[in-house]
């Protein structure tokens, strides 16, 4: 798997006083937010903080009501969805978000055909494309999917789902990854599992995750930012963010008693 | 291959007709026996049934006739495929009248597979599709109609309103958006001049889509007509009714069906004064068409209403027609000769004689004008109120005449 | 997948269709070229339904289009402005279909679910208004008449030289929206169909390749719709109404969606169903409704979906279990059958105007009726007891069927993985409330 | 003057009719996710009902008994079909309501049929409530009017009134919540449906009794209703009433005017070219009044996807 470059150290991802309201509610006031190349960086905050309405922002889901996102220094700030992706950006689901009548190969393949040029070749059969079939086979065999090649994804336990729906994020071979609660609704065993594998699998890529499990926020990321009702409080490296004040009071404090 | 499969087909048809032979003529009735139009197919139905039993009875024919029915479901393409069905079951004649649009593919397709099935002609009888070009640029040999016409109807009734002085001078046209519609429309502005009457506006409106028609009798009322003209059917012309009625709309209508079943019954005193036209009323010349109309309704369980007088009386033509042939039992029925022994027939009703016209096959029908009243002789849809026939015409005062772009191409024999 | 096993039954079928006309009668001969159009109108239909889920309620634009680009065609060589083989024809309604599939789809494939379906409606639905004003193109309520012209020493006067002609695309067209399923966009047409939003995230436009899929739904449409302008000669403007579209639906998913072949089997049954039997009752669109709502409730996967169940889950010889207890369906099917239909023409012919005469005529008794060629006193409890026993064996019988049916279900596909079965082969048209 | 007072009047009246027929729908879409395909068959089962009753017992008692009927269908429909194949999504719905619609009309036809029957208003409804410049005004088309502002404020006030309102719009957006709480959501479900029937039925037997009662009356409104529907908002019964007041206003409008687009290009001056071209462009407005609901509804469709009152797609 060949990632693209990302500057080690630049920033690839910026959010510029991003706001977005509904109607008259604002629900992102104004977010400030720097993502730097090979980065780990996680996003964290109480429920109905606006996590995933700022992935939704980012991915091209939703217009700005104001502000800028800048994607390696080029705005991308309303968009569409598959422009974005094809600039380098992917993101994956926090509710599973697969094809269920399709085939695991299948799903990956929608990935990797895709960004190989064949979003609408008409007179080509699929299994003369041969590099996306290898293609195929080798993502299966890092996400350790082979086994279940042929079955219909909705047919996968969820968290192969999981692991399903972040490889197809994946496969789309992005500078910036960025995934919404990976291991929501996990056991703890699948858990280590998945972060393991995440770990693995974006090896070299810059990596945005929102994340519940603490745990799994100091073991994979290097960096963590915190959303709080729509604004970022602080963000840094992870001990000190721990250790933030102002993070103890709104956020760690009512979710770890 | 393939030339070997249409000689085996070939075959297989010529094999059908041989046995034909000693059998009955054949008779198709390609109608519109369900879905939305099943109400006039229906119609069409029972009086085909009640004209054929007569021509049976006579035995115009020595073996015999026999009637085959065929769904034709409203659609032309439906009914593309049950002519095909029929002549490969041995119909001859073709009996077809509730729509122009399944007209068109008849007349058409009845043309084509006599041009390519020479000897083996069919004909269509048509009792009932009323566009003009049937007899106009479509006209050909082996097509009769045998029902009025928008320029026929629409004289019959000028002239008894003008006789009755209910005409008025200021007219309004209401007309379906199709063909029908438009000839209506184009015939009542081209009569203006010699009825005296000039035209004080007209809309032509969606075919059966509208639910509310207030917004068109505004539009009427507003420009005041005396009469209203439409060639309005089915629930257009009972909406258009009731709304007039209800909005004390004053003017007259003069529209060609009114006597279509249930638009008596559901329209209520609305309709009251408005006049119409048939080719049959039971009382439209006294003794004798009530006789038929007591007959009919014997058999049929109703009185003949709308299209069912000349739907008998084509049937009742086409049985003179045989008889003219004086075919021995045993005679295969030939087409041609039907259709040139028709081109001239007369047949006896009891609304005077119908001659059928040879230059362009439409038949010249008397056609009787009444307007809907509840002293009417006779009443419609068990109501109190049924159709005071105020004039008869006889076929020659109705006829129109031949259009010009009627070219006969009469087979040399 | 091309392996023997695919390729000699197909092989087989088609060299069935070919000898075909040799056995039919004439009757026969017409149906099956009607049973093909339809079909070919079903496959093309569900190539956006089935694959893409996209619900289309005015695909009879299309169909309609591509018949008047054929007549328009024809008519062209009938008054010889120039020379055009006829079995080239439907490339005419191809194009035409293609071309107003994409500026049609455009607008439609911006909206997803009831919403397109609804501006597909609406955009057929002004096309029907407008046609029958349109003369010049539509030809009035008449519609265009045309004839068509010998070609390749073909004079394509009889039903046979049409049947080969329409076999002939037929096939082409089934073959290529079949390798149509093995592109890449064939198989984006199922991720569409699946979800169509992640697709958006996976750096594909969806809007572009909806309506591109879109569009060679309808280039088949127009196919479809360019053999049946060549069978008929002739075509007006009822052909774009909602019926026409009503009528594919409701074939495709008879047949099953969710199927390749289902929806042409679906049609091809529907067609001949509607053929024979409008001529022996009147009541034959109430049968046509009610085994829609009986496919619907009973195997919404449809004709083709449990065809396609038998085929993955049977054991090769566990067919031994199914066939008696399929028999005994069957009877019981076809009492309770018996007995509705005995019911509802009973009616029928109770309540005519001719019946009403003959009472009329017996001074209000309730005279004979005759119904399948025999008589029926209405009021006999023999004429009751038919129907009642009918339903009342049928419904005893019912359950035991439906017993031994499942037992012998379970033994057939023993030994066979159990595979849970995608739900349905429709796509849920609104998203469900969240 | 005239002209345009009394146009209001009749499209103001059109559209509260359109509104009757289509409120039932409205609630089993917005609430159930249901597209009910049969809905104006019910209306028809209203209209067919009230027709037999005026016969039987008298008009008011149609009245009565029709939204009972058509709801007791609902309620065998919603517990017997709907349900079973709720799991297949809302195409099957949507394509089992279809087949349900052939039913429905062909066993009427098979009782009532092909013709129109005979369904009057009782002779005391039949005067004009007031005459505006030498117009009558049919006093029925007020009672129409009534009725369906009735409906409109009936079905308003329960759904945001009332606790049955409450869970009912809950169990829109939190179903497995509501069911938690203790609530029995297939008995809501039920309820909405039958309730939706029973407003069609009704919508019957008060509309059957002025205009045609026959076998067409249900593939009239067919599609209309869902027009209505999708133009309003995804249930929104404000919407509705807004989107049925539009159709009505806007048909009763366009009839009264004669243009044209080759008249439109006859302002810049291309008018005899266009009318040259004829097809599409010499085509009156008047003559396509009755495809401006179709026309709304794209317009709405690609300007405003979730429809007027709609708050998402």
């Amino acid at each position: 798997m060949s990632a693209q470059p990302s500057p080690i150290g630049e920033p690839v991802l910026e959010l510029k006083a991003l706001r977005k309201s509904f109607g008259d509610t604002e629900i992102i006031r104004g977010v400030d937010l720097a993502v730097l190349g090979g980065q780990r960086h996680a996003l964290i905050g109480p429920n109905g903080a606006g996590k995933s309405t700022l992935f939704n922002l980012i991915s091209g889901h939703y217009a700005p009501t104001s502000g800028d996102i800048l994607l390696n220094g080029a705005p991308i700030a309303g968009f569409a969805p598959h422009i974005i992706n094809r600039l380098g950006l992917s993101r994956s689901f926090q509710i599973t978000n697969v094809f269920p009548r399709m085939s695991v190969a299948e799903n990956l393949r929608i990935s990797i055909m895709g960004r190989r040029g064949h979003r609408l070749t008409l007179f080509r059969s699929i299994r003369s494309l041969s590099a996306v079939n290898d293609e195929v086979d080798e993502y299966l065999q890092n996400l350790r999917l082979t086994r279940r090649r042929d079955s219909l994804a909705g047919d996968l336990a969820y968290s192969e789902q999981r692991i399903l729906e972040m490889g197809m994020a994946l496969a789309t071979d992005p500078a910036v990854l960025i995934l919404d609660e990976p291991t929501a609704g996990m056991s703890r065993d699948e858990t280590t599992y998945i972060v393991d594998l995440i770990r693995r699998v974006t090896e070299g890529r810059t990596l945005l995750v929102v994340e519940h499990d603490m745990s799994v926020v100091f073991t994979l990321c290097d960096h963590v930012s915190v959303l709080v009702y729509g604004e970022i409080i602080a963000s840094g490296e992870p001990s000190a963010v721990r250790a933030d004040r102002k993070v103890q009071e709104a956020y760690l404090g009512e979710e770890v008693h | 291959m393939t030339r070997t499969i249409v000689a085996a087909t070939c075959f297989a048809a010529c094999l059908v007709t041989s046995v034909a032979n000693a059998e009955p003529v054949k008779i198709a009735l390609i109608e519109s026996l369900s879905g939305g139009q099943a109400v006039t197919g229906k119609l069409f139905q029972s009086a085909v049934k009640y004209g054929l039993a007569k021509v049976e009875a006579e035995k115009a024919w020595p073996d015999g006739i026999k009637l085959l029915e065929y769904d034709n479901q409203g659609g032309p393409s439906e009914a593309a495929d049950k002519l095909k069905a029929a002549i490969n079951d041995g119909a001859q004649i073709i009996i077809q009248g509730a729509s122009s649009a399944i007209g068109g593919q008849i007349t058409a397709d009845v043309q084509k597979h006599n041009a390519r099935n020479p000897g083996k002609e069919i004909m269509w009888i048509n009792v009932g599709a009323e566009a003009m070009e049937f007899t106009g640029p479509k006209c050909h040999f082996y097509h009769f109609r045998w029902n009025g016409n928008a320029e026929i109807r629409l004289k019959a009734m000028l002239i008894a309103m003008k006789d009755a002085n209910a005409l008025g001078t200021k007219v309004y046209i209401i007309g379906q958006n199709y063909s029908w519609g438009h000839d209506v429309q184009k015939l009542t502005r081209d009569y203006a001049k010699e009825y005296g009457y000039t035209i004080v506006g007209d809309v032509i409106h969606d075919v059966n889509k509208i639910q509310d028609f207030a917004p068109y009798v505004a539009k009427i009322k507003e420009a005041g007509p005396d009469t209203v003209v439409t060639g309005n059917w089915s629930n257009d012309l009972l909406l258009l009714m009731k709304a007039a009625g209800d909005s004390g709309l004053k003017a007259r209508f003069l529209a060609y069906w009114i006597d279509q079943p249930g638009n008596i019954a559901n329209a209520g005193d609305t309709a009251d004064g408005h006049y119409t036209q048939s080719t049959f009323f039971p009382d439209a010349n006294g003794e004798k068409t009530a006789a038929f109309a007591e007959d009919f309704k014997a058999k049929t369980g109703q009185y003949p209403l709308n299209v069912q007088g000349h739907v008998t009386h084509a049937m009742w033509g086409l049985g003179e027609a045989l008889k003219a042939l004086k075919a021995k039992p045993g005679d295969k029925l030939n087409v041609k000769a039907l259709a040139s022994a028709m081109e001239n027939v007369t047949v006896d009703t009891s609304m005077g004689p119908i001659k059928m016209r040879s230059e362009d096959h439409q038949a010249l029908v008397p056609l009787a004008i009444a307007v809907v009243s509840k002293d009417a002789k006779f009443k419609a849809d068990n109501t109190e109120r049924g159709f005071k026939t105020i004039k008869l015409l006889t076929g020659e005062q109705a006829s129109s005449p031949v259009q010009p772009s009627c070219k006969m191409d009469r087979p040399k024999s | 997948m091309i392996n023997a096993r695919t390729i000699v039954p197909l092989l087989a079928a088609l060299g069935l269709l070919v000898i075909l006309p040799l056995f039919l009668s004439p009757n026969l001969l017409n149906a099956a070229i009607k049973m093909m159009i339809a079909a070919l109108f079903a496959l093309a239909f569900a190539l956006a339904m089935g694959q893409a889920g996209m619900l289309s309620f005015g695909h009879s634009a299309y169909y309609g289009l591509g018949a008047f680009a054929a007549l328009h065609l024809m008519r062209a060589v009938e008054h010889k402005l120039f020379g055009f083989p006829t079995p080239m024809i439907p490339l005419a309604g191809a194009l035409i279909g293609f071309l107003f599939g994409l500026v049609f789809g455009w607008f439609a494939t911006q909206r997803t679910g009831v919403y397109f379906s609804m501006v597909t409606l609406a955009l057929a639905e002004l096309l029907f208004t407008l046609a029958p004003t349109w003369n010049a193109l539509f030809g009035g309520e008449s519609g265009i008449s045309t004839i068509r012209g010998p070609s390749w020493g073909i004079n394509f006067g009889s039903d046979a030289d049409v049947y080969y002609l329409t076999l002939g695309w037929f096939v082409v067209s089934a073959w290529c929206m079949w390798a149509f399923t093995k592109t890449p966009v064939g198989r984006l047409a199922l991720a569409l169909r699946d979800n169509e939003q992640r697709v958006r995230f996976l750096g594909f436009n969806t809007h572009v390749a909806r309506t591109l899929i879109f569009a060679i739904s309808c280039l088949f449409t127009g196919v479809a719709g360019a053999l049946l302008a060549i069978a008929n000669e002739a075509a007006n403007y009822t052909i774009f109404s909602a019926q026409a579209s009503a009528n594919v639906v409701l074939q495709t998913f008879i047949g099953g969606a969710g199927t390749f072949f289902g929806p042409a089997l679906g049609a091809m049954i529907m067609t001949f169903f509607a053929r024979i039997t409008s001529d022996l009752t009147r009541s034959w669109l109430l049968y046509q409704g009610l085994i829609f709502v009986l496919v619907m409730l009973f195997a919404p996967q449809g004709l083709g979906g449990l065809a396609d169940l038998h085929a993955r889950k049977v054991r090769t010889n566990g067919w031994k279990h199914l066939v008696a207890p399929y028999l005994l369906c069957l009877v019981v099917g076809l009492l309770l059958i018996a007995g509705l239909v005995f019911v509802v023409e009973s009616i029928h012919v109770v309540l005519t105007d001719a019946y009403l005469a003959k009472r009329a005529a017996a001074k209000g008794e309730w005279v004979p009726y005759e119904l399948f060629g025999q008589t029926f006193e209405p009021f006999s409890p023999v004429t009751w007891a038919i129907p009642i026993m009918l339903v009342a064996i049928g419904s005893t019988l019912l359950p035991v069927a439906r017993r031994i049916t499942a037992r012998a279900w379970l033994a057939a596909t023993r030994d066979v993985p159990d595979e849970p079965i995608a739900p349905s082969a429709s796509a849920a048209p609104v998203a469900p409330p969240s | 003057m005239e002209y345009i007072v009394v146009s209001v009047l009749n499209g103001v009246v059109h559209g509260l009719l359109l509104f009757m027929v289509s409120a039932g729908l409205t609630l089993i879409f917005g609430m159930m996710g249901v597209l009910n395909f049969a809905h104006a068959w019910f209306y028809m089962l209203g209209a067919y009902v009230g027709f037999t009753l005026t016969r039987l017992g008298g008009f008011w008692i149609g009245l009565l008994l029709a939204p009972i009927v058509a709801g007791l269908a609902g309620v065998l429909v919603e517990r017997y079909m709907l349900r079973r194949v709720h799991k297949y999504g809302h195409a099957h719905e949507l394509l089992l309501t279809f087949g349900l619609a052939f039913i429905i009309e062909e066993v009427i036809k098979l009782f009532y049929g092909d013709a129109l029957v005979s369904y009057q208003m009782p002779n005391y409804m039949r005067f004009a409530a007031f005459t505006i410049f030498e117009t009558n005004y049919p006093f029925y088309r007020l009672f129409m009017g009534a009725v369906a502002l009735a409906m409109f404020v009936i079905l308003y006030l329960l759904l945001t009134r009332t606790r049955v309102g409450i869970v009912v719009r809950a169990a829109t957006y939190r179903p497995t919540t509501v069911e938690a709480l203790g609530h029995n959501l297939p008995v809501v479900y039920m309820a909405v449906f039958a309730g939706g029937s029973a407003l069609a039925g009704l919508a019957g037997a008060v509309a059957g009794a002025f205009y045609p009662t026959g076998p067409n009356m249900a593939v009239d409104f067919g599609t209309l209703v869902f027009v209505v529907v999708v133009i309003g908002g995804l249930g929104s019964v404000v919407g509705a009433l807004i989107a049925s007041l539009m159709i009505g206003l806007f048909i009763s409008f366009s009839v009264g005017l004669n243009v044209s687009i080759a008249d439109l290009f006859g302002l810049i001056g291309l008018g005899s070219w266009a009318s040259d071209v004829g097809g599409l462009f010499t085509l009156q407005l008047s003559t396509i009044a009755n495809s401006m609901p179709f026309l709304l509804m794209l317009l709405v469709l690609l300007i405003r996807p979730a429809g007027l009152m709609g708050d998402r797609q």
